[in-house]
Formats: structure tokens, C-alpha cells, sequence
């Protein structure tokens, strides 16, 4: 199968042969799209779910191209995505907190929204400054375009900029390893990266949780979309609906992110 | 005759599709440049040339692409792999031709192979795990061991075969008659190698460097894997100048690997123009390469 | 071998055997270098000339691998346990094929008198002068002391190699077939330059060139492979007999050229 | 006499010690690469491929599997495109031809060694314009291994033109004087001489491409599934460690990856040189 | 010359010059190859000895930058308007070392045969003996035509050379140098080869060796460089009064070993 020839018409459901789907997009969400198609072939066998990454625009392109079966994006698609193909269709299947967090050896438990946003820009460069012990801070951050960064800067730096020298990572992952590693660090990372080598930290006094998010006192959330041409139908429609059904929800759960009902 | 029409057949055919494979570099150099400068056009238009190289703030998010800083990050992270790996591929150069039993040459020469071998995000993982603890036990504000040194001494390493195996071939092909003439006057065979046989491998030697040179502005995946990525104009950190190299930085391929992900419109074709102003600095460099070499080998 | 006597030996090889590895190139040569004569070594190709003569100036210990049994004296003192700094400086040597540095005509003949010790600009100029002149190639190059050695043509060349190595001022200088890649008019200069020669230095030539031998040389040895391939030296004397009236008949075939 | 060889000595020492540093730095990078790797491998590792998402659990078999792919795909392009070009090159622009002949030959050779000299992740750009965007072949085998190919290409392009020149001139000529026409003496007579050679070449591309990473990064996709055709994505191993290493902290995993790759390199190393050693018996 | 005037002629050049570039190798050369004789090229190192053979089946086509004037014939034909693949299986060369291809004995003398279309194996075989015996070499190897070409000795691979040449069955064969690197023994073998094969064959042959030209060939075209480096031809004729009664005292000066 080439990934065009899965679109929604020819995907049929009757077929014994192995359907196969293509699923393109951010990276931040390939590694969850990644565990529920390991999932979902426990359940039906003929359905084959190709990963791949690429990034939250190619994910919304190659869904709007129909070069692949499903985009996945890491943010809201944008007016203009949906302006140059009206036809996609937009699947939130989780949602993400994006916590902040630093290394281990960091004394500060929270921080105001305020005090994030001069942290973040490099107006604040001292522990010392938001009441720990005084030391330099390192900041950490991804690169430009990506769908964490963009989401933490609409939700946190309002029109202020994230500071020239912070340490930019191409991955959440490397993110972690990075703050992990370098004492007086801080970062965001989506909260399927938080883990015990990493600090989170509470902003306006709520801890990056899920509880908190439900509550409504957490306010850095983003969603997780997967987009398709048009109503998905055949495989596409039953590994989406699967995702949102009860047994996809608790894989995305376990895995720290946000359920989406 | 008939098997006379038919050789003659095959060999005119033959010709033209070996001339034809022998083109295909030409033709894809060509793709390469024009679909590379295709993309790269809108940034040109709507930022400008002249902009983009003389602006060090790089802020897509603020229409803001000036690569500056990735040009000062890629010149400064080879300088300081020049300056580690030179040396050191040299006298490996030196060594292996010219001084080194045949038993030891055959420990060295496979081992400078493999280092050639080994993948660049092997490499990178190497630099990760243990360079950029090993440079962050440096006493001074805000190191973290991302960074230009890091960086440096990894690229040295990976720069090290090339430069090596070229000068190498350039010492090993300097007449074996200088090598006598200089003998047979009485000269030492240190002599003979500083006076005379170095002195006529330099056009090969230079060479090297600057194809050594060009391999390490091109390295990317290890790059971005130690040097910080951060879109800063580099500065020393501390009143010593040298203090320079602990400074993170982001070269021009880091800049479109890091990114090329996520970047859409401007921002994507901005990193087309990063490519296109990379290419060429690349062909620069190694087209005076080439030129050295063509010197060396008239004189 | 009678006239033999009357000279003064400057240079000896005794029972000299020489291995490249496994294989035996020189067997059991004793020959005489009689001091301010030109001495010619003849014979087919790959008979061990080369390899003889390398032997009085030790270049043979540069090539790995070669073993020698056999003593070669210069001025009675064995030359294996001589500095072989000191021995070459002694014994200068001219290739087959002109060899000048990619270096200016100067810096090529000051180079050796540089290493040994030579600094001062003047005491240099005035030796390289001297050099150049004794070379038979200061005329044509006098005004363009600073143009590339590689610049000049083959005869040219070879003369300045001969200038290289009589600055540092040798007993002795071998030369390596130093005129066959030259043309006959370059020959002729190199020829006439080394019976000027002679005068200061002791010389031996190696040459495939009969004509060239019985022309320019004093005495002639010509060495021939035996079945194990291995160089021996079959007759040595005066070169005027080796080439009138040779004891053996092996060297008559060659010199009339039977062989070859 | 005693300054010169003091200055001799020294200058030998340190010729000694920049020698060993080479072989210390390969020892030390392998080794800790081996240390660190070799014991996460097992027969496991080697046959489960990479499952669990973030946790980075599994094994490498689909990217041995891609990495297998690419080699024998990427190959299939770049070897005939080579090879023929190398042939060409030397065996046909000798001769005396039209100007134009000339000057297109000039200018293939430009091209080669042009091409040489570009970077890989300006390959990986133009591969990601043209193949995955432009041409619609999106993130797959095809698109990777095209653009893959433009990366050996010179490689070939040189090795093949060495052990062509190292073909004695004589079999050429004894062909043509015995009446054969350039591509039958080529066919016949020069390809067969050249052709450890030409392996030689062509295993070093192998290893250019098991090595890398910035092409497929941007042109592969980097899914974890078993490629089952040519318009599959996957993940070579090389870009399994950039996964592993950028992505989640499985770093052991990425070190047992890091240390097969390695390994892999070390063979191909052996090969080649037993393949040049015996060439050179061959000519010795 | 009286005596050419009876032979048939084969191969003939007219007022034919070559250049390498500008330069001019070879200067008006006329000269023709008597049918079934041995035609022997002599002269010193660079007189055009090479080229001019090469001349006749073309080969210089190879070399970049070659331009001529005048002409060659073949039977009286002109080879530059020949086929060359033609041309070149019906004028058969032997080079100075011998180069067997990297393939069997077998093989070596089928490549011709294969290629001008004989695939049948039974013909190949019966050719490649009749080839090998005609080349003396068949005695030798005939347990062994599956091995290597390149393991036989130098002699052996000379003839087996020859022997890949009769088998395309060329009306003339040109040999450049063959025995050059013979030793003795081989050169005989090959000399008594080619007296033998003249009875078939036009053969022309370029020697550096005196005495060879002197014992083979029928005929003696003796080159010499002008003062332009060009080549001229000197001197052609029957090899015994080339060699007694030369007319031009260049020849007698070269033959007796003046030059050189
Ligand atoms: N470096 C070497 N290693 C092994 N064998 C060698 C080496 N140099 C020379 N030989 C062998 O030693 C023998 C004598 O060689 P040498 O060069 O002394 O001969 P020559 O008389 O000078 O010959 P020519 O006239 O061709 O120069 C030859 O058989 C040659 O093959
Ligand atoms: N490919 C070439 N390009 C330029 N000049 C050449 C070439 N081949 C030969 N020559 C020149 O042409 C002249 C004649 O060369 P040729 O090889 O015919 O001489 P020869 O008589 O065969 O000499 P030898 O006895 O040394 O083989 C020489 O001056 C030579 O330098
Ligand atoms: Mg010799
Ligand atoms: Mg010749």
C-alpha cells in the first residue's frame, strides 16, 4: 500500500487482506499513536499502522494531501491549514499538559505565571530571584515551530520571547536528558516526558497533574489532534474510534496524558 | 555482417548511456541547486539576502531570520576542530609514512579507518554521554557542556581520518628522490622530513585541512546532538577570550535538522535559504581545495 | 691488476654479501676505489650495480629489510660502524635521475653546507659559487640563483645535483648512471665534468653504456648474476684492458655485446 | 651533531605520541561504545523490534531489516549510475573526441567532484523537496534511498575510476589490437580485472549508508514497523540511536545499538581490506 | 633497394607524418612491408620506432591529440578509411610486454576468435591449438589451458601473446620490441618463432638490439631523430646491406654503436 491509496473510499472494512495505515505527523505524538497501534493490532490483526514522524505541519499537510492516511498534530491547526483545505477534519484524542520543570537539585517548588514568563525570557537569571538558593539558571527550551514551544508560548510568554541563550533540543526527550543532567536547569516538556530525573513544578501553586488539569487550576494544556481528509471511514474511523473508546483512553492515561472525556 | 552491425550497435548504445550516467552528477547537482533555491526563493524575496546574513536574531516566530549567528556558530565550531584535529592528523599523517615500523602502521592506518567508519550519531550519542559531562566539570558561569568545545573536540575526531589519510597520500607522494638526495647529503631523517619532504607535500597538505574543513562545516547530526543549539552570536563566557568555545551555539546544518520538522511557510523556506547559503560556502571551500590541489600538482 | 697497486685505495668493499630479505643481491664482492680515479661498474641489468654502489654510502640502510655480511672500509675504517651522518657527508652521492629539491638553485646547493653547520649568508654564497663553478653550470645560472632547481633543463639538473654534492665537500662521490636520462650533448658535459673531477675527488660510476665507460673511466668492474641471480663481481681492472684483453670470456661476450 | 639528533629524537617523540592518541581515541570511543552496548544484546535484541513508544522496550529487528532495505535499494540506483559513470570517465574520454565531448566531460567531472563535497543534510533537503514533497512518494524506502544514492554516487564514481586506472594499460591495448571495440574491451577485459576493486567501492557505500543519519532523518519517517515495500518509511539503525538517544532515555538500548552499527563497520573494514590486501598481493 | 622491387608489398606509409600535439614525431616517412618477410625498425631511444608501427593498425588512434598527414595502406587500401575493428583483426600486434589477459590459456587465445564471431566450442578449441602450436607454445601448456595466462613465464606469455594474435588470423603482425623482456634463452625461442611464422605472416618488428635486427629480419628501416626531435627515416633496405654497405654514415655510426 502507498499512502495515498488508504483514503477514506478505498479503505474497505469487508477485506480479509491487511489494511494498511499511514499515520504522519508531530513527533511528540508518534510515540503515543505508536503505542496504540501496537494496541489496536492486539484487537484486529488485518490493520497495519505505520508511525512515522515529521512534525505537527507535515502531519496536517500530508493529511490534507492525502499523502497519508492520518496527520497527527501536536497543537490547534491553524486558520490558514484549514483555509488551504477546508475538507480536514480535526480528531482531538488527548490532551497535554506541558509542564515545567527543572533538575533535581533545584530548591524552588513553584513559580507565578508571571515569574515563568521572566524566567523563560531571561529577565529573571537567578534561583535566587523566585526564593531559592541563588545560582544561575539555565534555561532549556525546543526549537522554534514545534508544537510544545508553540503552545507554551501562546500559554505562557504572552508576547514575550523565550531567551536566545536557552539550550534548544529537537525532542522532548532530549530535553529531560539535558535538564536531568545540568544542575540549575529549566525547561517544558509535554507530560508524557515527566518522569523521576526531572523536577515539575507547580505554577500559581497547582502541580502539573492530571487531577489539577480536570480541576481547571492547571493552566498550560494543549491538545492532541489527529487530522484526516474528510470523515474518516474503513480502518481509519475503527483505530479512531478504538483510540477514543474506553481502551484507547487508558493507554493515553498511562502514559500521562490527558483523556478527552 | 551482421555480428559487425550488431557490435557496432552495442557499442554506440553503450556509449551513450555511460555518457549518460557519467551526466547524472551534473544533473542532480543541478536538481539539488534549483530545487533548493526554489524553496529557499520566497525567504530571499521577503527577507532579503543582505538581511539574513548580516542579522543574528533568529526569531521565526517574529519574522525575525537572520543567520548570522549559525555562520559565526559553524565558522568557530571548525575552527576549534581544526585547531585540536590538525595537529593531530598531521603528525598521524607524518608518522604513518614516514616514521612508524610496519608493524605499528598496521595498528594505526586500521584505526584511523575505523574512526572514519564509526556513524556520525554514534559519535553524537559519544559526545552526549561522555564529552559533554566531561566539558561541563569546567569551572565557569552557566557552562553546561553543550557547547562549542564539546562540539569541537568531537568534530576533531571525525575530521581526523580525512585530513590524515589526504596528507597522508601528499607525504607519501612527494618523490622518493628527495627523500635520497637529502640522505645522501648527510641529513638526518628529521631533517629530511622538515626540510624537504614536508615543505613539498604543503600544496597536499593545505589541502587536506581545507577539505577537512569543508567535511566539518557540513557535520550535522552530531552536532546538534552536543553543541546547545542556541541561536546566540557566541561570546567567551568569562574575561578569557579562549572561554569563547564553552559558549552553546547552532550551526548552519543543526539549524535546518533542528527545525525542518516543525517550520512552515517563510519559516520553512527560510531554512531552504540556510541550505542554499551553506551549499555554497561549502563549494567555496572545497572548490579552493581542489584549486591547492591543482597548484601543488603543477609545481 | 698490476697497475692496481700503485694506487692509493680510498674505498674497499671485503667479501661483501648483500640480502634483500631471502634473496641474495651481492655475492662475496672484494673491490679496490682507487683514490682521484674514476671507476666505472658495468653490467647487465639487475647484476647489483645499484646495490654496490649504494653500499659505500650505506643508502642501502634506508630500504627495510636488507642484511649485509662483509665489511666496506673508507680510508681503512669500516663504514658500519662510522656515523652514517658523517659517512654520507663523506661520500656524496648523484642518482640515476636528476633529483633537485623543489627548492630555489641555491637553496639546493646550500643545503647540505646548511645542515652541516654553514649559517652565515656570505661564507654560503661564496661555497655555493664555488660549487657551481667546479659544476660547470655557474654561467648559465648565475643571474638566476633564485629560480626553482626543477626549472632547469635535465642536463642542468643533473649538473646541479653534482653541485649539491661536491658543497659539502666529499672524498668520495658515486654516481648512479647520472647521465642516462640525458641527451647526448648533456652527456658530453657531464663526461668532460667528471675527469675534471677526478682531480679533487675519487669517483665511481655506475653505467649501462659501454661507450661510456671505456670513454670516461680508469678502472671497470663488471659484475654478473650468477644462476641464483645473485651479483658477483667477475673482473676488475685497468678499463683499458677489461676492454682489450678481459680474462674472462664472459665480459668479452658483454662488452661486444652478446648479451643483453 | 648531538643538537641534531636531540632535535631527531624529540621530534620522533612527539610523531610517536600523536600516532598513538590516533589509536587511543579509536580504542577508547569503540570501547566504550563495546562496554556500554554489549551487554543490553541479546538474541532478543535481534530478532523483537521496537515496541512501548517512549520507553524505548524492544529490540532492533525492523531497523535491521530497513537498514537492509536501504543498503540493497540505494545500491540499486547508485551502482550502475557508478559505476557506468566511472567508465565513462576513464575509459571513454580519453580518447580524442568533439570539442563538445570535451567539455561535457569537464563538466561531469565538476560534477562529481561537486557532488563529493555536498553536504548530506543539503541531500536530505533536496530529498525531502523533491521525492517526499514535490514527487509525492512522502516518507518511504523509495524517497531515502534516492536521495541516498546521491550521496554514494560519488563515492562509487571514485573507487570504481582507481581500480579502472589500476588496470594495466596493456589489457586495453592487447584487446583493441585484437580487434575488439572499447565496450567490448571494457566488458571483456577491464571490468573483470577492476572488479574487486569496484566491490571494494561499493561495500565502502554500503557503509556510508548503514552510517547515515541527517538524510533519513528528514526523508525515512522513522517508523518502527517492518518496511514490507518500497513506499514503506522506516528506521535504519543509525536512526534508531537518534531516536533512542533524542527521544527517550533508553541510552543503554541506543549504546547496544550504537555498539551492533559499530560492529557492522568493523566487519565491512575487515572485508575491505582483505579484498585490497589480496589485490595487492595479486599486483606485488 | 633493388632487391624490394621484387617483393609483394603489404603495408605501405606515404609521406606520412605524426604529432603528438604539435609535436612532430615522425617526419615524411615512406616505407613499405614486403608480404612474408620480417621487417625490423631501428634506431636510438625516441626516434619513432613505436609510433611508427602503431601507425599500421591504428593504435595511435588511442592517444589523445594525434594528428597525421599522409598516408597508410593495407593491400593498397587506406587504413584511415578502413573499419578500424577490421583493420586491426587483420594487422595483429605484439607488445614489448607481454599482457595476457587475467583469463585461462584458453581464453586468452578464444578472445579474438569469440569476438570476430566463432562461438562454437569445438572450432575455438581446434583453433586454439592450432594457434598455440603455430606460437611453439602448446607442447608447454596443453595439460593446462584452464590456467591462468598470467602463470606462465615471461617467454611463455610472450608467445602466448603471438599465439592470440595468429588466432584472429591477421595478414600481418607487428611485434614492438617482443623480446625486450626475454631473458637469453626466451629471446631465441621467440626468434626462431617468428622465421617460422613468416612463412604465413608479414611481420615487422621494433628492436632496441642490434644483433636481433641483424639474425631476424629480412629487411631494415633504420630511424633517427632531426635536429627538431622529429623522426625520419634514414635508411631502408635489405637487412645485410644495411648492415655491411649502409649508405648514410648515421646508420653505419648507430649500427657500430657511435651513438647512444
Ligand atoms: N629494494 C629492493 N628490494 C628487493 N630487491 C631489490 C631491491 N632493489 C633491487 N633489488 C634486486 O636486487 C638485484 C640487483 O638490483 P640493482 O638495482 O642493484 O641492479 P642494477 O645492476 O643496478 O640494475 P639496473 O642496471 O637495471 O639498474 C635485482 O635483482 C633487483 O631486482
Ligand atoms: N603519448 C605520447 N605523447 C606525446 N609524445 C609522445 C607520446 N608517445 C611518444 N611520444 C614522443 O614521440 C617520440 C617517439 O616516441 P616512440 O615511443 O615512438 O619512440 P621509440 O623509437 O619507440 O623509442 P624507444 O626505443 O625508447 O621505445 C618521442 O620523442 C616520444 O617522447
Ligand atoms: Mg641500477
Ligand atoms: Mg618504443
Amino acid at each position: 500500500g502507498e499512502p495515498g491509496d488508504g483514503t477514506p473510499d478505498d479503505a474497505s472494512a469487508e477485506s480479509v487482506e491487511t489494511v494498511e495505515l499511514s499515520v504522519v505527523g508531530s513527533t511528540t505524538v508518534q510515540p503515543l499513536a505508536e503505542l496504540l497501534s501496537e494496541a489496536y493490532e492486539a484487537i484486529d490483526p488485518n490493520v497495519l499502522v505505520t508511525v512515522s514522524g515529521g512534525g505537527s505541519s507535515v502531519g496536517v499537510k500530508s493529511a490534507s494531501e492525502q499523502t497519508a492516511d492520518i496527520g497527527m498534530a501536536s497543537r490547534e491547526i491553524k486558520d490558514s491549514e484549514i483555509q488551504e483545505c477546508p475538507e480536514i477534519v480535526v480528531h482531538t484524542i488527548a490532551r497535554d499538559g506541558i509542564a515545567i520543570v527543572s533538575s533535581l537539585d533545584v530548591d524552588v517548588d513553584g513559580v507565578t505565571m508571571e515569574e515563568a514568563r521572566k524566567i523563560f525570557a531571561g529577565e529573571i537569571t537567578d534561583w535566587g530571584e523566585v526564593g531559592g538558593t541563588p545560582g544561575m539558571i539555565t534555561i532549556a527550551a525546543r526549537e522554534e515551530g514545534s508544537g510544545t514551544r508553540s503552545a507554551f508560548e501562546d500559554l505562557v510568554m504572552d508576547d514575550a520571547f523565550i531567551s536566545e541563550t536557552a539550550i534548544l533540543q529537537p525532542s522532548n526527550g532530549a530535553i529531560r536528558t539535558t535538564i536531568a543532567s545540568t544542575p540549575g536547569s529549566i525547561a517544558f516538556i509535554s507530560f508524557g516526558y515527566l518522569d523521576d530525573s526531572t523536577k515539575p513544578m507547580a505554577i500559581d501553586g497547582a502541580l502539573p497533574t492530571s487531577g489539577n488539569v480536570n480541576a481547571g487550576t492547571y493552566p498550560v494544556v494543549r491538545p492532541l489532534n489527529m487530522v484526516t481528509y474528510g470523515e474518516p471511514t474503513g480502518a481509519a474511523a475503527e483505530w479512531l474510534e478504538f483510540i477514543i473508546g474506553e481502551d484507547g483512553q487508558a493507554i493515553v492515561a498511562a502514559e500521562g496524558y490527558l483523556p478527552v472525556n | 555482417m551482421t555480428p559487425g552491425i550488431r557490435r557496432t550497435g552495442i557499442e554506440k548504445t553503450m556509449k551513450m548511456v555511460l555518457m549518460i550516467s557519467a551526466l547524472a552528477s551534473v544533473l542532480i547537482v543541478l536538481l539539488i541547486f534549483l530545487f533548493t533555491a526554489k524553496e529557499a526563493m520566497p525567504a530571499f524575496r521577503e527577507i532579503g539576502i543582505g538581511k539574513m546574513l548580516s542579522d543574528t536574531t533568529w526569531r521565526p516566530g517574529n519574522n525575525q531570520f537572520g543567520i548570522l549567528a549559525m555562520i559565526a556558530g559553524s565558522g568557530l565550531v571548525t575552527l576549534g576542530a581544526v585547531f585540536i584535529g590538525v595537529p593531530l592528523a598531521l603528525g598521524t599523517a607524518v608518522f604513518l609514512s614516514e616514521i612508524a615500523p610496519l608493524w605499528v602502521a598496521k595498528i594505526v592506518r586500521p584505526s584511523i579507518e575505523l574512526l572514519a567508519g564509526i556513524p556520525s550519531v554514534v559519535y553524537g550519542l559519544f559526545g552526549m554521554v561522555v564529552i559533554v559531562p566531561w566539558v561541563r566539570m569546567i569551572p565557569a558561569p552557566g557552562n553546561t557542556g553543550y557547547g562549542l568545545l564539546s562540539a569541537s573536540i568531537v568534530l576533531a575526531v571525525m575530521v581526523l581520518p580525512t585530513i590524515a589519510n589526504i596528507s597522508e597520500f601528499a607525504v607519501r607522494s612527494v618523490p622518493r628522490g628527495y627523500k635520497e638526495g637529502s640522505m645522501a647529503l648527510g641529513a638526518t631523517k628529521w631533517e629530511t622530513i622538515s626540510r624537504v619532504i614536508i615543505p613539498a607535500a604543503k600544496p597536499g597538505i593545505i589541502s587536506a585541512v581545507v577539505l577537512g574543513l569543508g567535511r566539518a562545516l557540513g557535520e550535522t547530526i552530531a552536532m546538534i546532538m552536543v553543541i546547545g543549539n542556541s541561536v546566540i552570536l557566541p561570546t567567551p563566557v568569562t574575561s578569557n577570550p579562549l572561554s569563547i568555545f564553552l559558549s552553546r551555539a547552532r550551526t548552519l546544518t543543526g539549524n535546518i535538522a533542528v527545525e525542518i520538522s516543525y517550520a512552515t511557510g517563510v519559516h520553512e523556506s527560510a531554512l531552504f535559504a540556510t541550505g542554499v547559503i551553506l551549499f555554497i560556502l561549502i563549494m567555496l571551500v572545497n572548490s579552493s581545495a581542489r584549486f591547492l590541489m591543482r597548484k601543488g600538482a603543477r609545481s | 691488476m698490476s697497475k692496481l697497486e700503485t694506487e692509493v685505495t680510498r674505498m674497499k668493499a671485503e667479501d661483501y654479501c648483500l640480502f634483500y630479505g631471502n634473496f641474495r643481491a651481492l655475492n662475496n664482492i672484494s673491490i679496490e676505489i682507487p683514490t682521484n680515479r674514476i671507476t666505472a661498474f658495468i653490467g647487465p641489468s639487475g647484476c647489483g650495480k645499484s646495490t654496490l654502489l649504494r653500499s659505500f654510502n650505506r643508502m642501502n640502510d634506508l630500504i627495510p629489510g636488507v642484511t649485509t655480511t662483509g665489511t666496506v672500509y673508507l680510508d681503512g675504517r669500516n663504514v658500519a660502524q662510522e656515523d652514517v651522518v658523517e659517512l654520507r657527508k663523506n661520500v656524496g652521492m648523484v642518482f640515476q635521475r636528476p633529483n633537485p629539491f623543489p627548492k630555489s638553485i641555491f637553496d639546493n646547493v646550500a643545503y647540505g653546507p646548511r645542515l652541516h653547520g654553514t649559517r652565515n649568508r656570505s661564507d654560503l654564497a661564496v661555497l655555493v659559487e664555488k660549487s657551481l663553478k667546479r659544476a660547470a653550470l655557474w654561467e648559465e645560472v648565475k643571474d638566476d640563483l633564485h629560480k626553482s632547481g626543477m626549472s632547469l633543463s635535465g642536463g642542468q639538473q643533473q649538473r646541479l645535483c653534482i653541485a649539491r654534492a661536491i658543497a659539502v665537500e666529499p672524498e668520495v662521490i658515486l654516481m648512479d648512471e647520472p647521465a642516462s636520462a640525458l641527451d647526448p650533448v648533456a652527456t658530453l658535459r657531464i663526461e668532460e665534468l667528471m675527469n675534471e673531477l677526478k682531480k679533487n675527488y675519487t669517483i665511481a660510476i655506475v653505467t649501462h653504456n659501454m661507450q661510456q665507460a671505456g670513454r670516461v673511466s680508469d678502472y671497470t668492474a663488471f659484475l654478473l648474476t650468477d644462476e641464483n641471480r645473485a651479483g658477483n663481481l667477475i673482473e676488475f681492472g685497468p678499463t683499458k684492458q677489461i676492454f682489450t684483453t678481459p680474462s674472462d670470456s664472459r665480459t668479452e661476450d658483454y662488452i661486444s655485446g652478446r648479451f643483453g | 651533531m648531538n643538537k641534531r639528533s636531540f632535535a631527531q629524537n624529540t621530534a620522533f617523540g612527539i610523531f610517536w605520541l600523536t600516532g598513538a592518541t590516533a589509536v587511543l581515541i579509536m580504542v577508547f570511543v569503540v570501547g566504550y561504545i563495546m562496554v556500554k552496548g554489549l551487554p543490553g544484546i541479546s538474541a532478543d535484541f535481534f530478532t523483537t523490534s521496537p515496541r512501548g513508544g517512549l520507553s524505548g522496550e524492544g529490540g532492533i529487528y525492523s531497523t535491521i531489516v530497513t537498514t537492509f532495505y536501504m543498503i540493497v535499494v540505494t545500491l540499486a540506483f547508485a551502482t550502475p549510475l557508478g559505476v557506468g559513470a566511472a567508465i565513462y570517465l576513464t575509459e571513454y574520454s580519453a580518447n580524442t573526441e568533439s570539442r563538445v565531448v570535451r567539455k561535457l566531460v569537464i563538466l561531469a567531472r565538476f560534477g562529481v567532484e561537486t557532488l563529493a563535497g555536498v553536504p548530506s543534510i543539503i541531500f536530505g533537503l533536496f530529498g525531502y523537496a523533491l521525492f517526499v514533497t514535490a514527487l509525492n512518494m512522502g516518507f518511504s524506502i523509495l524517497s531515502a534511498s534516492l536521495a541516498g544514492a546521491c550521496l554514494i554516487i560519488p563515492v562509487i564514481i571514485r573507487t570504481t575510476e582507481e581500480a579502472l586506472k589500476s588496470v594495466p594499460a596493456g589489457y586495453r591495448e592487447g584487446s583493441l589490437a585484437l580487434g575488439a571495440n572499447r565496450w567490448e574491451t571494457t566488458w571483456k577485459v577491464v571490468l573483470p580485472a577492476a572488479f574487486r576493486g569496484i566491490s571494494t567501492g561499493v561495500l565502502l557505500s554500503a557503509g556510508r549508508i548503514v552510517s547515515e543519519t541527517a538524510i533519513f532523518f528528514v526523508t525515512l519517517g522513522g517508523s518502527y514497523r517492518v518496511p514490507h515495500s518500497l513506499m514503506s518509511g522506516g528506521r535504519t539503525m543509525a536512526l534508531h540511536v537518534y531516536y533512542l538517544a533524542m527521544e527517550t532515555r533508553a541510552f543503554d538500548k541506543a549504546m547496544s545499538t550504537a555498539a551492533v552499527l559499530v560492529g557492522m563497520i568493523i566487519l565491512m573494514n575487515l572485508i575491505i581490506n582483505t579484498i585490497t590486501s589480496r589485490i595487492s598481493a595479486k599486483q606485488g
